[in-house]
């Protein structure tokens, strides 16, 4: 059987819807940001799909592009985590609960 | 000199950055120099002031932002003249009457910033520059009333700013669709009243653009019911702030309808006369009404403001020569005599540190002298013949009888009830046997409250006795007024009304 | 089997990121500054920054025109020159308020400054480009820089702000690769001006994941102008970081924003879209509304400011919905003086701020600044001010940028946004009053050893005095800044 | 001659202005002496101007300056002097010479002397003013004018303190019974002031009519115009200036401030409320005759309420004991005389009766202020007696008074009052007629009844406070020229109507010569009549009503004046009170301003709810944004279902 572009967004759109979740049920910061990789990700698989559909790698670029920022970001996140930790000795979200109002 | 309103709005400016430098036991001295001097410098406008010319004189234009039209254009004519005349005279009397000790300095800079303020209110020429110093007047005054002022004092001074801050956006709104309208008629922006005049408004939006600027005034007059500031304002503010609240600030509302409304939307002034009159029929007798049910004399005075600010309503809104002229001439006399009042309260309020009627009696007794200066006040403020006040109210019933008798009657029970309560006032204050021991050696007033009080009652009588100074440039420039609204009326049943109620012989019943 | 391509340089046309370079090689040669040395001065850096950043400027003001490149990846007009010319002042302007009296952690690295100048070029990228992919790539490098700087600041709060300010930050992300994914599909291509084309062309074929793709753009860039409801993050990181970059955050990314919302919205507004129309109408009025109220009930300063900036922005996005040139106009000129106006407010409370102080700590609550008139006159008039011309009481900047932007609201017939604008600062006049109120009508609050300014140097009271000025005085200059904005305005065509 | 006019207007002014100088300096008997001299200056200036109008009759017509000029309305402070203003100007001038002139010896050991004499002094020229001013606006000044003056002079002992009221008859200050006139002179003051008020309103609108329908006020052109305009305007312009009349003149139902008035000193009650100022109101229907006749329905109306108000005093007046207030009761009772002559047509017959009546009117209050000066202030009459031998001269003016008021032959009253009979039975209005001679019978009854009281029959003074005596001699002396003409006045009568009929109309009135002496025998019977009983029942039982006849209902209501007072206090002023403190404590307070309050406080709730979504909770934070995609998403749907419908 082949696949047809629809199941390969339809893939990406419940691999996005996924990650989303994750990110609003996750209380542990650093599974909330595998969640957002995942996000990303999903995005990835129909960024490819599509520049394939469409014949032109600009999606393919796009995709690579996403690949980089996305490592970056787990960089930078994990640097902040890091500090957080230090401090507090935990990774909870709910325990950055200083300011509010 | 031409540029001789440029240097009477910006010269007490000038003079509070200056007074910066004064140290704060002369400041006082400084103060009362420059206010005096801001005065021999009006009168001399008013010396090289043409009464025969019925237009914009001293006229000055610079264009500050010239791709949206607007301009610092200011003049002067016979409506405003006596406006800023009468500006410069009654801050003067406040600033020489001034008997406030924290924070003078303080005090007198910003009473010379508010000073410039009004002035520009009333010269001028240009929508936004008259929006710019409408609103910075609203800032010194709640330095006065918040810094000066009684236990209340902050919520006074913000409900004050608020209140009037937020009616001033909507009439700023006005403003700029007026001046939209005014570039799709012509091509160009101009914010230039000069430019709009020349504008006949579409019937529809001129309603709509009506209601806009009547937020902005109605509040500012204040117009029943949008009063209620008043009170807390006058009732918290120091005596100065009051004197020029009352003598001032307020008639920029009327002036408002006055330059504003009455030329721009003539078909929609005429349209809104009754329910504008309405309003102003409440004002009178609801707000003499309240009056009567004070304990506090400020208060009374300041509801009486209100009272009267209703008559000035009254007559502008009659829309004929004799009560736009009434209603101008009231504005004045209204300026006066307030500030008058208020002053007197607070050389009371000075001496006992209370304002309560239920704490006099007998006054007239110990302190005669004041006694007769309230007197003279309060019958210019029942309007009794050959005081100011009564040429003022006088026109402006008379002017709008030819509308509305009936209204006109109803309104004329200002003459009753005013007497009513400002009579109970003076009797409950001044007459009877002295019940309260301290006030047996209050001492009569004398030097500076003297000073400051006996030009006010010269002037009360003088003006009352001749008021043809004043009339007879304001007759001019309203005549053209009328004129004008009656030439740019799109509806012909204006133009017929205008007609009507500037001819004489109608058979009225 | 691909055949090569040969790319000529001219093709590239690298004058168009030249601006870009300036910043990054500044950014670079701080590095290795840092590596030679580590004796340096913060101030040295500040001045190097800042010596970057004008030639940068200088760079910026000498393109007179459109220009493309890198295969139209590159599209430096109007407003993205005159977008990057208000950054780079602004930048200069709030990385001077670094040279503070009091030394505080994160200039003691260079690494910050470097990071502030890549923080700018991602800023730039985002202006000078109409392909998402750019776009995209210019949003992330300045976020990521940002997150780090607040970060630098080194105090839990502004940790817990970055790790906030991140994780949303990664959600918008995420929205933004999705949303121009879904539109990639639909148009086949990243570039909105393309994308415009085939739209009309194809009679806005697949609607319904055009707007699928829309609304998750909408979110992302929601997020960077703290549109309601996404601008839950932004009290929160205003209070966290320093008053200083709290200022910058509240001026400078989002003008980058508003000019990619400007190109983003315009495929739809040119075509008078409705259901964009709608969607905007909605969150231009919750996004000045519901901050101005919260904003009432505020007791620090730095939070209040935040929530009126974050009105401040719904304000100046109804120049988007609007959609003409004077609109555009109107926000430019209103975000240049706001740019001054919260310059010098959020200076203030920079020069207030002290390192240890018992009763307040780091937050500026209102009490601080209680009776302020008594012991220093100056700084409370200044301050107050900069609260009138917040408010919009004329003469004083802002005014004239809310009348210029009301009018050309009204100019296009929408008198009932209009009147909201107009009620919305008048509800706003009430927290700007309050604290005109704590300083001039309150007395000192009792037995506190509150150092006025005890943070200020010359230089802060200049940065101060400087932005004092031109809010006064800004009526002079209204007439040639609408010239010079109205060039460039006029020369992108929006 | 017009430095004659000006003479006679301002030199009151400047005699008012120099007593004023010293108004706050201790007694000082020139400041009475000069203002007296100033006045009598202008007496006689005016007697000139009457002499050369009666010799040249022609009129004085003078325009000082202009006053207010805009729009179409012109006023200048104009005056003219002609046959009817030169009549009044010399009554009043006379009048308040002489009792200015007693007020030295009266006004003898009070403490504020100077200041009375200016506002005396004022108010001669106020009266002035309205008098001799050209134009109706320039009337209502003088109108105002006395107002203000009235009311200085009412409260002119400002210091003494409110009465309690009572019910008890004989304390209660609504009672003419009671020792007290008012509940307070400030307060009778300013009841009289805001009464005339009301009724100034309506002269107010009367202008306003005039002006909008003529364009004018100057007498002259209006009388020309007025046949023009239709009637019922004409009608209008009538009731509203007579409403301002009834005002000053205290017609039913503005009569109560009249009484009350009396809290004033006694010279005053004799000058304004006796002599001058409350016969304004009658001036003013003489003066704009010419408006009156063009409308007889309103007259007779004007001369019914004359009568009624003439019965009605009189019988107030019958029972009261305060003595001041039976005076004034029958200075209203005689006003109502007038009003019918002014309502009938009759206007010189008024105007006649306006100066006699202005004569021993005022001689008898100087006489009964010589009284009260006797026996330390009081007022009440049965307190007195037996004082004739004490004060003969007083005794003998205010008898003398009396007669003349009852209207006995020679005396001035007769032939004024026996006129307005005439008239009113010329005109066919026998009702009118027949109150007017009952009314007469009354009026004879309780003058004399007063004279009895006061001069006659035992002493009812306490002695060892009391020691009556007569006043200075120059005080007689000076309200001996009133007695005179009190006496004489009458024969004037051919060579005034050959003067005053110049400018007003001539009686057109025919009864036949036996019917007139018929009438005069029946009038001067009823008069003497009334005399006789009250001398005779004075003599038998040395008082009048028994005390079975005290308790009778009619006897407390005409001791409580009609019970107007009390109406008044419970129907007007408690109820206006009521409703402004509502005004102000609810609607003002409550209404209003609460209204104003809660937006702004809603707008602050709004901020308090909306703060809700600021959890410190990165999740929250998180599921707000997913939030709004979501929402926008399910827009998107929404939108595009409805697009599908179309």
């Amino acid at each position: 059987m082949a696949l047809i572009l629809n199941d390969y967004l339809i893939v990406s759109t419940i691999i996005f819807i996924i990650g989303l979740v994750g990110v609003l049920r996750r209380k542990n910061l650093i599974m909330l940001f595998f969640a957002t990789e995942i996000m990303l990700n999903a995005v990835n698989i129909a960024l490819a799909a599509i520049s394939k559909f469409h014949g032109d790698l600009t999606g393919q670029m796009f995709a690579f592009f996403i690949v980089a920022i996305a490592a970056s970001e787990v960089a930078i996140g994990l640097g902040l985590l890091i500090l957080w930790y230090k401090r507090y000795n935990t990774i909870n979200l709910d325990s950055l609960q200083n300011m509010k109002g | 000199m031409e540029y001789i309103l440029t240097i009477i709005i910006f010269f007490p400016a000038l003079a509070a950055v200056m007074g910066f430098v004064v140290d704060k036991n002369s400041i006082r001295a400084y103060g009362i120099l420059v206010v005096v001097v801001e005065f021999l410098i009006s009168v001399y406008m008013w010396y090289l002031f043409d009464n025969s010319d019925a237009g914009i004189q001293f006229a000055e234009f610079i264009p500050i932002v010239s791709q949206y039209g607007i301009s610092y254009n200011i003049g002067i004519d016979g409506i405003s003249l006596f406006l800023v005349l009468m500006t410069t005279f009654m801050t003067m009397i406040a600033v020489i009457g001034l008997t406030e000790k924290k924070d003078i300095k303080n005090l007198i800079l910003t009473v010379l910033f508010l000073e410039m303020t009004m002035i520009g209110v009333f010269v001028a020429l240009d929508a936004i520059l008259f929006y710019l110093f409408w609103e910075l007047s609203l800032v010194p005054m709640l330095y006065i009333v918040g810094a000066w002022g009684g236990k209340l004092r902050i919520y006074a001074s913000v409900k004050f700013f608020l209140y009037t801050f937020t009616g001033s956006l909507l009439m700023l709104v006005g403003m700029l669709y007026l001046a939209y309208v005014y570039f799709q008629f012509t091509g160009n922006w101009s914010f230039n009243l000069m430019d709009w005049d020349m504008l006949i408004v579409p019937y529809h939006l001129q309603l709509w653009l009506f209601v806009a600027f009547f937020a902005g005034f109605a509040i500012k007059v204040p117009m029943v019911p949008f009063h209620t500031w008043l009170p807390y304002a006058h009732g918290q503010a120091p005596t100065i702030g009051s004197t020029i609240l009352a003598a001032v600030l307020l008639k920029m509302g009327t002036y408002g309808f006055v330059r504003f409304s009455l030329p721009l939307f003539p078909d929609a002034s005429v349209a809104f006369m009754i329910p504008m009159a309405i309003l102003a029929l409440i004002a009178i007798i609801y707000t003499a009404m309240v009056a009567y049910a004070q304990e506090d004399i400020k208060q009374v005075v300041a509801y009486s403001s209100v009272s009267h600010m209703g008559v000035i309503i009254l007559g502008i809104f009659a829309i004929n020569t004799e009560g736009i002229g009434g209603a101008l001439f009231l504005m004045i006399s209204h300026g006066v005599v307030s500030g008058a009042l208020f002053m007197l309260v607070g050389v009371l309020y000075d001496k006992r540190g209370t304002k309560m009627m239920s704490e006099f009696g007998g006054l007239a007794k110990t302190m005669p002298i004041f006694a007769v200066i309230f007197g003279v006040m309060l019958m210019a403020s029942v309007g009794l013949p050959l005081t100011i006040g009564f040429v003022g109210e006088f026109l402006s019933l008379l002017g709008f009888f030819v509308v509305s008798p009936t209204i006109t009657i109803i309104a004329g029970l200002t003459i009753v009830l005013g007497a009513v309560y400002m009579l109970v006032l003076y009797k409950k204050t001044f007459f009877g046997p002295i019940t309260n021991p301290i006030n047996e050696k209050l001492q009569d007033i004398k030097g500076r409250e003297l000073f400051a009080l006996a030009p006010l009652v010269m002037i009360v009588i003088f003006l009352g006795v001749y008021p043809k100074p004043i009339l007879e440039p304001v007759n001019n420039t309203v005549k053209q007024l009328v004129q004008k609204m009656y030439i740019k009326a799109s509806e012909p049943t204006t133009k017929s009304k205008i007609a009507k109620y500037n001819t004489i012989g109608e058979k009225i019943q | 089997m691909i055949q090569p391509i040969s790319i000529s340089f001219e093709q590239l046309n690298v004058l168009t990121i030249l601006p870009m370079i300036v910043t990054i090689f500044g950014a670079l040669t701080i590095l290795t500054i840092d590596l030679i040395t580590d004796k340096l001065h913060k101030s040295f850096y500040v001045m190097m920054t800042i010596m970057f950043l004008m030639i940068d400027l200088a760079v910026v003001l000498t393109y007179s025109n459109d220009t493309r490149g890198f295969f139209d990846l590159m599209l430096v007009d109007g407003i993205s020159l005159l977008a990057q010319a208000i950054i780079l002042v602004g930048s200069a302007l709030f990385v001077l308020l670094a040279l503070s009296q009091s030394r505080f952690h994160e200039y003691r690295y260079p690494e910050y400054f470097a990071l502030f100048l890549f923080m700018v070029a991602g800023f730039q990228f985002m202006v000078s480009s109409d392909s998402l992919i750019l776009i995209f790539v210019g949003i992330e490098t300045s976020s990521m820089a940002i997150y780090t700087i607040i970060a630098m600041h080194n105090r839990s709060k502004s940790i817990e702000a970055a790790i906030k300010y991140f994780t949303l930050g990664a959600l918008a992300t995420a929205f933004f690769a999705f949303g121009s994914m879904v539109l990639y599909g639909v148009s086949g291509t990243v570039e909105l001006g393309k994308m415009a084309e085939v739209f009309v062309s194809s009679g806005f074929a697949n609607y319904p994941y055009i707007l699928i793709g829309t609304v998750f753009i909408v979110a992302a860039l929601g997020f960077k102008l703290t549109l309601v409801p996404f601008h839950i993050w932004a009290p929160d990181v205003y209070e966290g970081s320093s008053a200083a970059l709290a200022g910058f955050i509240s001026i400078v990314p989002k003008i980058a924003g508003f000019v990619v919302a400007l190109r983003f919205f315009e495929i739809f507004i040119l075509v008078e879209n409705t259901f964009v129309y709608y969607l905007l109408y909605f969150i231009i009025v919750a996004t000045m509304t519901v901050p101005n109220m919260i904003a009432l009930v505020q007791t620090d300063i730095k939070r209040m400011l935040a929530y009126s900036s974050i009105s401040h922005a719904g304000f100046a996005l109804v120049a988007v919905l609007v959609g003409t040139t004077r609109a555009t106009e109107g926000l430019f000129l209103y975000w240049i003086l706001f740019l001054f106006t919260n310059l010098g407010a959020f200076a203030i409370l920079w020069v207030h701020r002290r390192k240890k102080d018992k009763k307040f700590g780091d937050g500026h609550p209102f009490e601080k600044f209680a009776g302020l008139v008594k012991t220093s006159p100056i700084t409370a008039s200044i301050m107050g001010l900069f609260m009138l011309s917040l408010a919009g009481v004329p003469p004083f900047s802002l005014f004239w940028g809310k009348m210029y932007l009301i009018g050309a609201t009204i100019s296009a017939d929408e008198l009932v946004l209009a009147i909201i604008m107009a009620l919305n600062s008048a509800i706003a006049v009430y927290y700007y009053l309050k604290l005109i109120v704590f300083m001039f009508l309150k007395d000192k609050v009792e037995d506190t050893n509150i150092v006025v300014m005890g943070n200020a140097n010359t230089t802060l009271k200049s940065v101060i005095g400087i932005s004092a000025i031109i809010t006064t005085v800004s009526v002079l200059f209204i007439d040639p800044l609408l010239e010079f904005i109205g060039y460039y305005v006029g020369i992108s065509g929006f | 001659m017009e430095t004659y006019l000006y003479i006679a207007l301002f030199s009151p002014l400047v005699g008012s202005l120099f007593a004023g100088l010293f108004g706050n300096s201790e007694r000082k008997v020139f400041t009475g002496v000069v203002t007296s001299m100033l006045l009598g200056v202008s007496m006689i200036s005016s007697l000139i101007l009457l002499n050369y109008i009666f010799v040249t009759s022609d009129i004085i017509h003078v325009k000082l300056m202009d006053w207010i000029v805009i729009g179409n309305i012109n006023i200048p402070y104009g005056f003219v002097v002609d046959h009817v203003s030169v009549v009044m100007m010399v009554v009043v001038t006379i009048v308040s010479t002489m009792v200015h002139i007693h007020s030295i010896g009266y006004m003898d050991h009070d403490r504020s002397f100077n200041r009375f004499f200016s506002y005396l002094s004022a108010f001669v020229f106020s009266m002035m003013v309205l008098v001799m001013s050209d134009n109706f606006l320039g009337l209502f000044i003088g109108w105002e004018g006395v107002g203000l003056c009235s009311w200085l002079l009412i409260g002119f002992w400002y210091h003494k303190k409110d009465q309690p009221t009572t019910k008890d008859i004989y304390n209660s200050p609504y009672s003419t019974l009671s020792p007290y006139s008012s509940i307070s002179p400030s307060y009778a003051a300013n009841e009289a002031f805001i009464m005339n008020r009301v009724a100034d309103l309506g002269m107010l609108v009367g202008i306003f009519l005039i002006y909008w329908n003529i364009g004018s006020l100057q007498y002259d052109i209006v009388f020309d115009k007025i046949g023009e305009l239709n009637s019922m305007t004409v009608v209008l312009i009538a009731c509203t200036l007579f409403i301002g009349a009834m005002g000053k003149s205290a017609q039913f139902p503005f009569n109560t401030w009249l009484a009350n008035a009396m809290e004033g000193p006694t010279p005053v009650s004799a000058l304004i409320h006796a002599a001058t100022m409350v016969t304004a109101g009658v001036y003013l229907i003489v003066r704009a005759n010419e408006i009156f006749t063009v409308v007889p329905e309103v007259g007779y109306f004007i001369a019914s309420l004359g009568a009624f108000v003439a019965f009605g005093a009189a019988t107030m007046a019958l029972v009261a004991t305060n003595m001041k207030k039976i005076i004034a009761y029958s200075t209203l009772s005689q006003l109502g005389y007038m009003f019918v002559a002014g309502g009938l047509g009759a206007y010189w017959v008024a105007l006649f009766h306006l100066a006699t009546h202005a004569f021993f009117k005022s001689v008898l209050f100087l006489g009964a202020g010589n009284v009260m000066h006797a026996t330390n202030d009081e007022i009440n009459i049965k307190k007195m007696g037996g004082l004739y031998k004490h004060m003969k001269s007083t005794a003998i003016i205010m008898i003398i008074a009396s007669v003349a008021l009852s209207g006995i032959y020679p005396f001035a009253g007769f032939f004024s009052k026996d006129l307005i009979l005439e008239v009113a039975f010329g005109t066919h209005s026998y009702i009118l007629w027949t109150v007017l001679w009952i009314t007469a019978g009354l009026t004879a009854f309780y003058s004399f009844r007063l004279i009895m009281y006061v001069f006659f029959g035992k002493e009812n003074y306490d002695k060892e406070k009391v020691h009556p005596h007569e006043t200075y001699a120059f005080v007689i002396a000076s309200m001996a020229p009133l007695a005179i003409l009190a006496m004489i006045a009458g024969f004037f009568k051919d060579s005034y109507v050959k003067l005053v009929t110049n400018t007003l109309p001539k009686l057109n009135i025919h009864v036949s010569p036996e019917t007139v002496n018929i009438l005069i025998a029946i009038t001067s019977f009823i008069a003497l009549g009334g005399i006789a009983f009250a001398v005779f029942v004075f003599i038998k039982k040395g008082g009048y009503f028994s005390d079975k006849l005290q308790n009778r209902f009619y006897f407390k209501t005409l001791a409580n004046q009609y019970y107007m007072p009390h109406l008044i206090d419970k129907l007007i002023n408690k109820p206006y009170l009521k409703l402004s403190k509502y005004c102000f404590k609810v609607i003002d307070s409550k209404i209003i301003d609460a209204i104003v309050d809660t937006i702004a406080t809603t707008i602050y709730k709004g901020g308090e709810n909306s703060r809700i979504m600021q959890t410190a909770n990165l999740s929250t934070a998180l599921k707000w944004m997913t939030f709004g995609l979501v929402a926008f998403i399910v827009f998107v749907v929404v939108y595009l279902n409805l697009i599908v419908r179309g």
